[in-house]
Parts: structure tokens; C-alpha cells; sequence
């Protein structure tokens, strides 16, 4: 190729670069086969350890569901894996189409109008979600009920610190005021339980905020979604639609809203288009909120979001379909109903705020949660999280969590350890 | 060829597929009052009728697979298979995030050597693998520079933005509530020290730059401009979406950036997903570190764990550890390619893109003297003055003859841009049958320019009316007659 | 859209990928004279390269996938993907046949499982696992039945075969060594029982039957066929082709059949892969349990071990235990139907060719009296003599209206044969959109019927010159101007 | 749909079934969802004891080799595993091109010139090739070299019983006359020796015989081909073409000859063939020979064959290349050569045959073999495989396999294992 393009050598080609820049020798092993290059990762994937999924009663975020086979194989078709952002509608209407399903079924969950193409991560949605609201009214404050995800809590300081707003603390005394962009609620919060939206939404309409909330996708197979209590916007994490836990990601973060609010969404919209022919087809629109259009006046940064992931997403809603959701919901909420009378049964397990109703975590308190985990641990169980990394006055208490595939036998295995201590 | 939506096709009477349905116990009933009132409309349908919608709508793609796709800074290059093979393991993919860091070693081992190899391609110090792409990248680490200098109680306000840079440099510093200054491009598209020069002061936090820049050129005085914006107190920012033209040549970090985010969707070779996900890891020097975000990865006694005990640190810019499912794959690609294979790989995409550059002289206009590096931006504008014909047209002109277009109308600073990477993994074959369908394409730009106006034909569909679709958008699907 | 031969693509100077190298010590050079001369003229191609070459292959097939893929006989149903998962486990996909059997009781009980679910299936005593694919499991199915007889000291050298049978039918007899006499199909489409009494003798080793027969119709004189046979001291063996229409509702055991074999790739949602793999087990009757090929799989105490020691046993008819892979896709299909599942798709299988049977009534000639079981077989006679357009013709057509074509000119009894099978695992709206393609094309026969005889246009090629292909066979590539 | 097509019930479709034939209930237990099923299907594969690949070194038939991630992503093509065999040319191009290019490669592997479109694995091959001769010739004897893998010859027998026609073994006086057929070996042999095929060519030949080799294709890339000595047809097994050993199958068996024999070649085969337009395709051609056209006379009863593996084999023998392919070949046989030199240094281990070049296997005389073999198993290695379960006379033997796959450290492994006896 050189000979072709009259360059006497690569050197040539690199003279742009100031000689004392180059670089003499990358400081990196030389490369493996594919067969030694899987041999080494292989060798490293062997020293984790994996827990089965019924035996798994870990959540806080992150959780194993029952993956159905068809969302990988979708969702690693190479025509959907390797194509880019779909800036051509038409050579990408697989993409744009399935995005478009995808914005669709995350409205129906969340019984809100209009979804985006996706966001990074639950706790980068409800930052996203604290920007618009901040946008939209001018205001500087995001008030945050108790017990929303720490890391999520922490992710929305780090945009509050840059950006330049207050995020304060909901303590009972409801602290919303004139100054409030939004109120900021996680539903079932961080310890499973039921908290009572329409309270939290009311009193931020009354001052003219706007109601956020973050929500948990399963749990809106069963439960009220944010549309049902007036919310204006809602965020999530996806993880739980069909993606695997893989070490906290890549999953994707959701985002629905009211229509009044449309034009302030971060991120890539889908919507319908027709071509001449009147064939129905789909495009990126409303990018005049975007980065590449709007520059340092869009409505966020976000360029590359989670596409292929809300397209798992998409696979996996379609999937298990309305009932398939609900019984899936349902599933873990039994579960860890059944699980949470028998361990609070127990000589030395406490429950904790036993007077809310609570979805599929539930937290309780034992002599020795160190202990308790190490056993469970023997006995290949992924026990509860322990609570004392992020509220020292739960420092006693463990974080359980079940869903559809946990079952009686797991559940007795856990009673069972538990109740030798 | 158009494929109905999959809620048009769903059975109202289909039932569930068998789930997995937990205790067989009878559990409390949920409460009054807390369950939804309306299901959610999602399809019921069955399995085979499931993977068929998707089969056919992954047809209806274009993607590097099955064609050519010169997207110019978006580096679609081929993507490994070991990659998926390596992810899919379920000693990672079945990894909970908040496992004991006893059952996590191997992990939180491979994080830590890819660390270690990101720091050695880009000559910094550490880095974070938190971020989730590019953009999220770019503001994680204004966010350490922001904290770098609030910590010296220094007002700094203001970003320098070259007028070539990427719509996500302003966006981010944006977000960090912090001001843009654009800072012009020279005639031969590099960054224009002498406006550099003017627009330097105390209020300057940093000069987010990529180089080579966004025309593929590269930046031959980034040693000066660094060290006027080191003069003034400011850091220097590196958008690495073009670093696939320099791993093995030269490093950012020994050019004087201070920060440097990578894409690993592009130059390590992570699938892009038609939108991600991706992953955006931040190199610093030393005297952001202690800035990095919470936790890091540390080794001890031949062990790893996690460090959360880092005060000076911007805290989290998401939940978790990252992606690491895409950090997998981009450290299964460096452990294939190695340090030789990496330099190859940088060496060949700029001889690639160089070759490309070459054919296409004379069939396009090439606003800016070469050699390039690893892209090259030409202009339609001839076409457009004299036949009416776009670079939009051109690129439709393209997906016709079976590639995918290169990058339209970016940079800014290129009238009618079409922005060409070609990527290591495209061989000559491809890049002379791309340049003949350049040629071709051009060709009918002067023998018929209405229809390449009207391309593409043939398609799945022809060119949409994006007009109307944002006047009145409709962003969802709602069933025959419902308005919500 | 044709894409050239992978030899076409290759770089004669590409080196090798990477690849493991074992020792790295000095071993023995090979002797003299052992080396090949000519190195194989393998392609050079890149990883890149290769992978997009095979993209773009499997983009020109139609496929169960993307299209329904109506074949008679053929049982195209969906794959689940559950199926390639279990397959692919390392704890099947690594296992050497010949480990120690105490170190593969998983994959042993799983043969022994399934052997249990096939003869609950097809009423059967036994169930060889063995061969590879229907064709095969025929022929050893014969090859028992003559072992049979030839223990007895019986000379029996016929088998009886419908004209309406498979092509494998009289060919694996005569692999055997054994003649063939045909048996009339009646009017009604199905066998003359007098013609088979005609044709019983005791040279008659078996009669080959499948049930439904291929023209989908239930032979509900099977008993009566059956005590015939066996009078005369021959045995009745089963083509379980079509045994999609009978689980959970009837087996041919019952009906009287010694000997049954399944293709696991039409009945048991093993991807049928363009041609196999697939598989073939086949089941009998307790009187020939002794011939079945060795090994079989016991239970012993609850272990599992393989017996070779079977003195009566025709021995091997391929290496180690058949197609394991695919054996174990289809035990998780069985798993996940269950029974009730497996009765269920039977009788949707039998629903939706009824329901497509009826839609095309009028559209096309049915020449045999519904109902019809999992399939039928319809008839192009009329339109051949009326428009010159033959069945061939309307399989083109549907080609062009993205579907796959029914089986043509099989069975042999029906002129102009059409054979449909849609399988359980198609929707109504599909069956729908069928019915309305068939009648377009017909329609279009009237209109157009040259057009049609050129049909289709718009796939990747048009119709082929086969005659010329099958003068002058081109078999494989060589070089440009390569002789040899 | 019973309504629309005025059928009252589904009884009355199977009105045909006779009562008494009618099943109450099929035997067997209720389905399972894909959750519960893959995890049954686990718990089985779960039970059976996989070796690492650098640790096995046991072959006779099946192989560990390295496996090019694209081999399985290419079968994993639902375009290619689920579409029929190509009877319409136009909706299958994908299939066909992909045979015509398989027939290619196996015709340069064995320099002969023209392959099937494959088999179902290398023993039928080989009884197919023995029906080819005996067809071709009109005679009824096949006479067999020693050390044909014994399960190939088990098959061939089952074929010959069946079919009508002997199978001779030749011992040393080569008993090759002008009632044979066809002269069939086996290159390497069973114990990994490598025989002299052109004395048995030039015999059968001799005799108007034909000469049939049945080879190891990985072999090929380094040692002399059976076209280059003349053989009239080759055939093997195809599984170390980059398919898994996958405890026997399915894997592929193929088959190559020369012209004059085309039409004697059982099953499919692709040919090319140009449209109306010029285009080029490819075709299921020379089909007088197949069962669906020719009934009880054609070639073979052949019909699903083993399309899939041999799409894999073909990207495998692609991934590699003609140098790649000799590479894979040496290292196995450096291995090999490498080990069998330090086993047989080992007091109490003894050459086998040690005045025969060999390939990539070879026997050693162990005092128990039992007892190695257990320590090697508890060691985490699959040693050489017993050939007493074959041949008694070499009870106290094992036949060690190497490949490219097997490392310096495991080499030592096992050395350091069998110098402890
Ligand atoms: C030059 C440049 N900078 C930044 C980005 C943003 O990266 P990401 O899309 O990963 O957020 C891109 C991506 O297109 C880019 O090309
Ligand atoms: C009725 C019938 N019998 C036998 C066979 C042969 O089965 P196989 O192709 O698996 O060898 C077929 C396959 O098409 C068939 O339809």
C-alpha cells in the first residue's frame, strides 16, 4: 500500500509527530493466540467465586433473575452488536425500531408518555432526571427522601458538585419548599420497603417541584407504577430486564416522563418517521437537545448511551409479556415473604420497620452478621448484604433479598443455617 | 421490507411462557392499594415469533460485520469474538458487584492489570475504569480537574474548546456548570495557537484537545500548547476517541495532558451496540489521583481489594465497579494483540486511512494537506455548489452501493464534511472497492444529481421525513385509536 | 448481492494468526519423504475478513429464522435457543468419548434418560441412540430385522415400500442388500391393502411404512397392514418423519410397529444446520432389543456404564455414541415440553395444517379428502395444464414473496406436488399471510404465468442453469487458469 | 382457528386415529420452564469431570484442540443451523456456497479432486467409500490394513454384513488379489504410526483394486496427502476441523476421489452454475446419484448429512490457512516426539513400535497401566487411552495423544507423574 500512495515509509506517514514524542517500545507483553488469550482469561474468571442463582439472596441493586435465553441471543447478533449509533435510519431501522419498542414498553411500565433510548445506569438516570428538573424550574435543589440507593445518592452529589446544586436529605419533617427543583424517591427504597409515594408527590406539586421517582422494573409488573401516582419523571435500573449481573455492568438506566417535560430529556429519542412511499419507518429525533447539535447548551452530555442493553431489555419484556412480569414479581415477593416470617421466627433475627409492607428485600438484624455470613457462605449461600457499609446504626442488620428463582429449598437451606447460630 | 411492531403482533389471549415460580408457599398478599391498576400493554408472544421479529429487524441493519462502515471518529473496527466468548464467562457475568472481595479476586485482578495497561498506552498514572463512555469520561475528569483546583481555592471557570472539537467536550464542561471558550482552528485545521494564546487566563480550568484533532491531523505544536495552558495554571484534557491512530507511536500523557479519557468502543474494540454500552476509563497524572473517583483498585500482599478511603476523591460517577463486562473485552483484546500487536494496529490504521486519503484524491475535495493519520475529512462542497448535491447525498449515494456513510457535517469547521476512518481491520480489497463506489457515487452526482437527492433506493426504506417526525414526534407505540 | 469465494479473497501474503504453539522445545524433524510437496491452497484471510465473509453468506440463505419454512416432511419448527445453550455447556461439549465412565455419569444418565422419554414417545421397549439421521436410523433398523431373521435362519430379501415413501426407504434397503417391491397407494392416498396382501410372502422381511404417510393422511388401516405383515412373519418398521402429529396421541407401537426411528432434528427442534447434523435413534420392540447396535447405556445401582458385551447385536453403525450434541438438545426440548407440552405441540401441529388446508381450498387442488394430519399435500396439476405453470413455478413465486417453498414433486404419487407442513410453531397471522402469498402467486399464474416461469427475481440470484451445472460439474474452486 | 375452518374440535380432526390407538397421557413428567429446564440439564452436565485441554492427552478419534471462537460464532448463525438443506438455490446461496467452498478445502487437504458436501463421521466414511469401490470394481472383497481404528472397522463390518461383502485384514503377506475391491488404511494408524501407502496403492492398483486412505485431516497440513500418493479415495473424521469433541458427535465425516469416481460419491453435492443474468450460484448438483431421485439405486440412502460441521470446518481450515495448518500440525507432532522421547527415558515405560515414524500419538508399555492412569487422573490429567480394550495383546499399553494445545508445563506434568511409578 505504501508503493500505491508514493509514501517511501510508514515513517513518512508519521512525520507529523514531533520526534521526541515517539514512543520507543509499548511497555506491554507481547501477544497470545486466542487459545492462550482465553487461557489466561479463563484462568482469571476461574478465581471468582459464583454462587448458584437460587442460592443467591444478594440484591441492593444488582440481582439475579432468570435469564431467558433468547435476550442474549439477540442481543449478540452481530448485526445489532456491531452497528453504531443509527445516524443512517436507512440502514439501521433494526436498531431504531427495537429502540423504539423499547421506549415504548418502558412507558407502559412506568405509566408515563414518553421514554428514552436509555441512560448508563439507574443512579446516572436520576442524576439526569435532577438536571431536567433543575432546568425546568429554574430551582437549585434536590430533596431526597431516606434509604434511595447510597451509590446512587453518591453518583447524584458528584453531578450536584459540578453542576452546582444542593441535594438535601428528606427527614420526616418534609423539608420542601419554594426552592425545591424536585423531590427524589426510590420505590421499594434501598431496605425493600413500600414507601407512600402520592405523600411525597403532593407536597412537590404544592411548591411547584417536580416528583421523581426511582423505581424498580420488576417490581412495576405488581406494584403502582410512577404514572399511577402522578410522578413526572421516572428512572431505574434495567439490570433486572434480562441482563446479567456481570460485576455491576453494563446495564442501562431508564428514564420515562410526562409529555410537557419531552424536550428536556437527555440522551437519544426514537420516533416515527414515513418515507415517501409511506413506508413507516423510525429516526433519531428532537436532537436539538443533543450534544452534537447543541453543543455546550444541550441537555446533556450523554453521546454513547446503553443501546444494546435496552434492546435486552426490549427482549426480555417481550419475552415474559404483562402476566409473565407479574408472576415473575409476584414470584420474589412471596419468596422473600415466606423467607422473612421464617427468619424473623428465629431465636435472635430481628426484624427491621416490620410495619411497612415491603416488596422483595427485606432487612434483619443478627447477633453476629459476620458470622452468619461466613456460614451461609459454607453452605454456598450469597447471604444478605450487610447494612453497616453504608448506616453504621444498621451495622447489625443484613440485607436479603429473593426473587422467582430462589426456591423452597434454598429458602429452607438459609432458615435452616440461620437457625444454628 | 419493513417489519410490523412487535406490539402489533401481539395475541391478545397467548399466555405467559412457563417462568420459574419460586416457593410453593403461600406467601402474605400484597396490601391495598399497591398494585398497579392498569398491566403494562406488552406484547404476548411467543418465543419463535419473538426471535423472528428480531431476527428480521437485525437484517434490516447495516453494521461492521457484514459491511464496510467508514464512520469517521467512531473507529468501527472489528470486534473479536474471543471479546463475547470472554464476557459471557459466568465466573464474570454471574459476578455479583457486592460479593466479599475474598470471592472477587480474579476480578478485580483483571481490573487492575487493565488499569495498569491503559496507564502504559496512554503514559499516565492511574486510572479510573468508572466511567461509562466517552462523554461520561470527558466530565469525570473535568470533575477531577474542577476538584483539583477548588482544592487551591482557585476560580476557574472556563474551558477551552477548539471550534473541531466533538459536541460532548462543551456538553461536558456544561454539566460541570462550567464555561466554553472555542478556540479557532489555523488554516492547515490545527489548533490556532495564536487564539490559544488570546483566550488563555487564571480562569482558564483546562483545554480539552484530541489529537490527532477531529480533522485526523496531527497536532504538531501540542507540546507549546500545553505548556501556555500549564503557564496559566490550566490542565490539559485528552478526548481519546483518536487514540487508535498513536498506541505504540506516542502518548498523550508524554504530550502534556494531564487527563485522558479512552473509548473502549473504539479502540479496544468492544462492540458499539448500535449506542453502546461502552466504557470511557480516565487516565490522570500524579496530581490528579488523589481525585479519582471512589473506590479504586489496590494490591496488597499479592491481593486486590477495593479502596474506598480516598477523602480528596470526586466520589462516584456511577454505581458499581463500571462496565465490566466491556472491560473484559477490551482487556481480552490487549492481552490477544499485546504491545507489538497494538503498535501494528496503530500503524495500520494510519496507513489505511493514508491509503484511502490517496485513492480519493481528486474524486472528493481534501480541504487540508496530509499525510493524515488514522482520518481523514473530505468536503462535498464542490458537489454541492455545482450540482446541488450534498454530503448528506453522498453518504445516502453510499448506503446504496452497499457501505455504510461516513460521518456527515462534523467537524463543524469542514462546509459539506464527510469524515472517512477506514480502521486497521479493513484490507486493501475493501478500501479500493469503497473508493470506487466514492468515485461512482460522484460520478451520478454530475450525470443525474436529482436521484442521489432521493438516494438511497432499495433500502429497507427510502429517506424519511425527519421534518415532520420532530414536529409532531411520536416516540412510542399506543394501540389503534388509544391517545394514551 | 453475490459475494466472491472466501479462495478469492485471500492475500497471498498474509502470514497466520497467532496460534498455540505447544513445546517450545526441539523435537525429531519429520523423516524424508513424509512432507507434503504441494501445501493445501487453504485461503489467507484475516479474522476480519473471514467472519464478515460468512456474515454476508448466511444474509443470502432463507432460514427457519427469518421465514417460514412451509416444507413438507421436514418439520421446520423453531429452535429453541435453550437447546444450543445446554449443548454448548463445557461439561458436554469437552467430554472425550473415551473417558473413564465414572467420569461421565452426567452425559450417560442423559442418554439413558432420553432413551426412556423416545420409547415413552413411541411405545417402544429399547432405543438406540446411535444413528446419525433418519436415513440412518432406517438402515439400521433394517439391519436389525435381517439380523433378526437371519438368526432364525429365514431367507427373506424383500422389503415392502409404499410408492408414496421417501427415497431413503427403498435406498436403505438396498444397502442391505435387499430388494424392493413397491406397494400401491388406493385413491383415498393410502396404502391398498390388497395390493400389500398381493405383495406378502415369506421372503418379506419388513414393510416400511410412516405414519401419517407423506401425503399427511392417518393410515387408519395400520392394525390391519400390521397383523398382515406380521402373518407372514415379517416385521413393520416405522419412518418417524412425521411423528409430529402423533405425540401424546397415538405411538407406533401400538399401531403394531417393530421398529421405529425418530428424526430428532424435525420432531425434537434440533436445528436441521442446511443439511445436519441430526439424528437418528431407533427404537424396537423387545424381540429385537438383542440386535440393537452396541453400545447401549444401563443402570446398575444407580450408575450408569456402557454395555459392549451383546453377542446378538449387529455391532456399531458409527463411532462412539451417535451424535451426542444433538441428543442433548433434544432431551432439553423434551424436558422443557414435558408431556403435556409434547401432546400439545402435536395438536397444534395438526390444527394449524388444517387450518392452512382450509384457507387453501379453492386456491389450490387438494386431491385428497381432509382432514389431514400435521401436513398435506396439495397440487399444481391444474394450473400446470391450464397456464403452463408447474409446482416448481409456484415454489419460485413464493420464494419472491419472502417465504420458503413446500416441499415439490414429493410425494411421487401426487403430479405436481406441493407439500405443506407448517408445525405448531406458527402463528395464525402467519398461516394467514401464507394462505394470501399462495394466492397471489396463483393468481399471478393466471395473469402473468411467464413471469412466473422466470420467478424470483430480487433474491441474490435468479433461477439457476442446473441442467448445464450437472453436464459440466464444477465442483470446487481453483485457480484462475488452473487446471488441477 | 377450529371455528374458522368449521371443524367442531380437535377430535374431530384426528377422527382418523382408531379409538383403541388413542394414548390416555404421554409418560412423562410436566414441562419445564427454560429456568428449571437449563438447570436440570446443568445438574447433568455438572456430573461429568471435564479436563483442562492442555492437560488431555488421549486422541483415537476425537481430539482437543484449539476451538477459534469463530468456528461456533459462524454455526451459531441462525441463518445457517436453521434453514433446510438448499433444494431452492435462490434462498439458499448462504449454504451452498459455503458446501462448494468446504469441497474445495477437504479436495486441497487431500489433493485429490472433488469432496462431498460431508458425511456423518470418518467410519462411515469409510464403509461408504468401501460401497464405492465395490460398486466401481463389481467386486465383494475389502481388504484392511492393521491398525485401522477399530471402531471404523466395526462399522465397515456392519455395512459389509448388511450389504453383502468380506473384509479381510491384511497381515503381512498382503493378501491382495483379484477378487478385492479396494485396499483400505489408515494413515497414521491407530497407534499414530505412519504406515508406507504407496507400497498398498501400487499393490491394489496391481490388482485393479482400489486404494482408500482414510486420513487425520490436521495431519495433512504437514505429511503427504493421499492424492500425492495416488490413493483413489480419502476419508477421516472432520471433528479436529475446529468442532468440539462434545463426547463423540456430532461431528462429520468426509470424503474426497478422484473425477472418474464422481459419480460414485454418496450424498450431496454443490456445484457451481450462473443465472439468467451471469450471475454466478451454486447448485445441489449430479443428484442421479441420490436416494430422492434414484430410490434403491442410488449411491447411497444418504440424505440429512453433516452440513453444519462442515461449515465449521471450513472456517476452521479459513481461521488457520494453509501455514496456520501446518503450524497446528508440527506443534503436535513436536509435542508428541517430545514427550514420547522423556516417557520412554522413564525406567519401566516402554516403546512401542519405536522403528515407525508417528505423528501425534504413540503407544508406551506401562507395568499398570491402571495405575497411572489414576494417577495421572488424580493429577488433573487424561492420559494415554488402555488399547488392551482393543487389542489384547497390548493390555498393558496407552496410547498418548498430543496437540498443539498440550504446553512444556504439561508435558512435565505428566512426566513427572509417570516417573513416580
Ligand atoms: C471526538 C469524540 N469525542 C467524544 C466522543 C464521545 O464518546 P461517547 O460516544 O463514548 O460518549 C466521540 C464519540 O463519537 C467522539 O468522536
Ligand atoms: C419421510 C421421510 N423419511 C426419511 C427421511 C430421511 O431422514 P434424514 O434426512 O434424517 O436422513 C426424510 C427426510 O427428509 C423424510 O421426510
Amino acid at each position: 500500500m505504501l508503493d500505491a500512495m508514493g509514501a517511501s515509509s510508514l515513517e513518512d506517514l508519521l512525520r507529523d509527530i514531533p520526534a521526541e514524542l515517539r514512543l520507543g517500545r509499548l511497555d506491554l507483553p507481547e501477544g497470545l493466540s486466542e487459545f492462550e488469550t482465553l487461557q489466561r482469561i479463563r484462568a482469571l474468571a476461574g478465581r471468582n467465586r459464583v454462587y448458584e442463582d437460587r442460592l443467591t439472596f444478594r440484591g441492593a441493586g444488582v440481582y439475579r433473575h432468570f435469564l431467558p435465553a433468547s435476550v442474549a441471543a439477540v442481543m449478540s447478533k452481530p448485526q445489532f452488536a456491531t452497528a453504531y449509533t443509527p445516524y443512517q435510519p436507512e440502514a439501521s431501522q433494526g436498531t431504531l425500531q427495537a429502540i423504539f419498542e423499547y421506549q415504548t414498553a418502558i412507558a407502559e411500565l412506568t405509566a408515563l408518555d414518553v421514554a428514552n433510548a436509555s441512560l448508563y445506569d439507574g443512579a446516572t438516570a436520576l442524576a439526569e432526571a435532577a438536571v431536567m428538573a433543575m432546568s425546568h424550574t429554574g430551582r437549585q435543589r434536590i430533596a431526597v427522601a431516606p434509604y434511595v440507593h447510597p451509590e446512587y445518592l453518591q453518583v447524584l452529589r458528584c453531578y450536584a458538585d459540578g453542576r452546582g446544586f444542593d441535594i438535601v436529605e428528606l427527614d420526616e419533617s418534609m423539608a420542601i419548599g419554594p426552592e425545591t427543583a424536585a423531590v427524589a424517591f426510590q420505590q421499594p427504597d434501598l431496605l425493600g420497603s413500600m414507601i407512600e409515594p402520592a405523600g411525597l408527590v403532593e407536597a412537590a406539586h404544592g411548591q411547584g417541584a417536580l416528583a421523581i421517582a426511582c423505581v424498580d422494573p420488576i417490581s412495576l409488573g405488581m406494584i403502582t407504577p410512577p404514572g399511577e401516582y402522578d410522578a413526572d419523571i421516572a428512572v431505574g435500573d434495567g439490570q433486572q430486564l434480562g441482563l446479567p449481573p456481570s460485576f455491576g455492568g453494563p446495564h442501562l438506566g431508564f428514564i420515562a416522563c410526562r409529555t410537557s417535560l419531552t424536550r428536556r430529556l437527555p440522551g437519544r429519542l426514537v420516533g416515527q418517521a414515513w418515507d415517501g412511499k409511506g413506508r413507516r419507518g423510525f429516526v433519531i429525533t428532537l436532537t436539538a437537545r443533543e450534544q452534537h447539535i447543541r453543543r455546550e447548551k444541550a441537555t446533556s452530555n450523554i453521546c454513547t448511551n446503553h443501546s444494546l442493553c435496552a434492546l435486552g431489555a426490549a427482549v426480555y419484556l417481550s419475552y415474559v409479556g404483562p402476566d409473565g412480569l407479574c408472576r415473575v414479581a409476584e414470584a420474589g415477593y412471596r419468596n422473600a415473604h415466606i423467607l422473612q416470617s421464617r427468619l424473623t421466627a428465629l431465636a435472635g433475627v430481628e426484624a427491621i420497620r416490620s410495619e411497612r409492607p415491603f416488596f422483595s428485600e427485606f432487612a434483619v438484624k443478627v447477633p453476629d452478621p459476620v458470622a452468619v455470613l461466613e456460614r451461609l457462605d459454607r453452605a454456598g449461600i450469597l447471604g444478605g448484604l450487610p447494612l453497616g457499609r453504608w448506616y453504621p446504626d444498621l451495622d447489625r442488620a443484613l440485607l436479603f433479598c429473593c426473587t422467582e428463582v430462589n426456591d423452597d429449598d434454598a429458602i429452607d437451606q438459609v432458615v435452616e443455617v440461620m437457625s444454628q447460630s | 421490507m419493513t417489519e410490523p411492531l412487535i406490539f402489533e403482533k401481539s395475541h391478545p389471549h397467548l399466555s405467559a411462557p412457563r417462568l420459574p415460580a419460586g416457593s410453593k408457599g403461600q406467601g402474605e398478599p400484597l396490601p391495598e392499594g399497591l398494585r398497579r391498576r392498569r398491566s403494562p400493554r406488552l406484547p404476548r408472544i411467543s418465543e419463535p415469533e419473538l426471535m423472528r421479529h428480531y431476527s428480521r429487524l437485525a437484517a434490516l441493519n447495516y453494521s461492521v460485520s457484514e459491511q464496510f462502515y467508514p464512520l469517521g471518529s467512531c473507529t468501527m473496527k472489528y470486534n473479536p469474538i474471543a471479546n463475547e466468548v470472554a464476557a459471557a464467562l459466568p465466573g464474570f457475568a454471574d459476578l455479583h458487584p457486592y460479593q466479599d472481595e475474598a470471592t472477587v479476586q480474579g476480578a478485580l485482578a483483571l481490573l487492575w492489570e487493565l488499569e495498569r495497561a491503559l496507564a502504559a498506552i496512554t503514559g499516565v498514572d492511574r486510572v479510573s475504569l468508572q466511567p461509562a463512555a466517552g462523554a461520561h469520561g470527558e466530565w469525570t475528569a473535568l470533575r477531577m480537574i474542577q476538584a483539583f483546583h477548588r482544592e487551591r481555592g482557585e476560580q476557574r471557570d472556563t474551558v477551552l474548546v477548539p471550534d473541531s472539537a466533538h459536541g460532548t467536550n462543551p456538553a461536558s464542561a456544561a454539566l460541570c456548570g462550567l464555561k466554553v471558550a472555542e478556540v479557532r482552528s489555523a488554516p492547515d485545521g490545527r489548533i490556532d495557537l495564536g487564539d490559544l494564546e488570546a483566550k488563555l487566563s487564571p480562569r482558564v480550568a483546562a483545554l480539552m484537545l484530541t489529537n490527532p484533532n477531529t480533522l485526523g491531523l496531527f497536532e504538531r505544536d501540542i507540546r507549546t500548547a500545553a505548556s501556555l495552558v500549564h503557564g496559566v495554571g490550566g490542565k490539559l484534557y485528552y478526548d481519546g476517541a483518536n487514540l487508535n491512530a498513536l498506541m505504540g507511536i506516542c502518548r498523550p500523557g508524554d504530550m502534556g495532558f494531564d487527563a485522558v479519557h479512552v473509548n473502549l468502543h473504539k479502540t479496544f474494540t468492544t462492540p458499539h451496540g448500535g449506542g453502546g454500552p461502552g466504557a470511557g476509563p480516565v487516565g490522570v497524572k500524579a496530581d490528579l489521583v488523589p481525585h479519582l473517583p471512589t473506590p479504586t483498585v489496590e494490591r496488597e500482599d499479592g491481593a486486590f481489594r477495593l479502596d474506598f478511603d480516598r477523602p480528596a476523591s470526586i466520589g462516584r460517577v456511577r454505581t458499581f465497579l463500571g462496565n465490566f463486562g466491556v472491560l473484559v473485552r477490551a482487556y481480552t483484546y490487549i492481552l490477544a494483540m499485546g504491545g507489538d500487536g497494538l503498535a501494528q494496529a496503530s500503524e495500520d490504521a494510519v496507513l489505511a486511512a493514508n491509503y484511502l486519503r490517496k485513492r480519493l484524491e481528486g474524486v472528493l475535495e481534501l480541504p487540508h494537506e496530509g499525510p493524515c493519520m488514522h482520518e481523514f475529512v473530505a468536503s462535498a462542497r464542490g458537489l454541492a455548489a455545482e450540482h446541488g448535491v450534498r454530503a448528506i447525498d453522498v453518504a445516502k449515494g453510499l448506503l446504496e452501493e452497499g457501505y455504510y456513510a461516513p460521518t456527515v457535517y462534523f467537524p463543524l469547521v469542514v462546509p459539506e464534511a464527510l469524515m472517512i476512518e477506514p480502521t486497521e481491520t479493513e484490507s486493501r480489497t475493501t478500501l479500493d472497492a469503497f473508493a470506487d463506489a466514492v468515485a461512482a457515487v460522484v460520478g451520478r452526482a454530475g450525470e443525474d444529481p436529482e436521484a442521489l437527492r432521493h438516494a438511497p433506493h432499495g433500502l429497507p426504506i427510502d429517506r424519511m421525513d425527519e421534518v415532520s417526525a420532530a414536529r409532531r414526534p411520536v416516540l412510542r407505540w399506543l394501540p389503534e385509536g388509544d391517545t394514551h
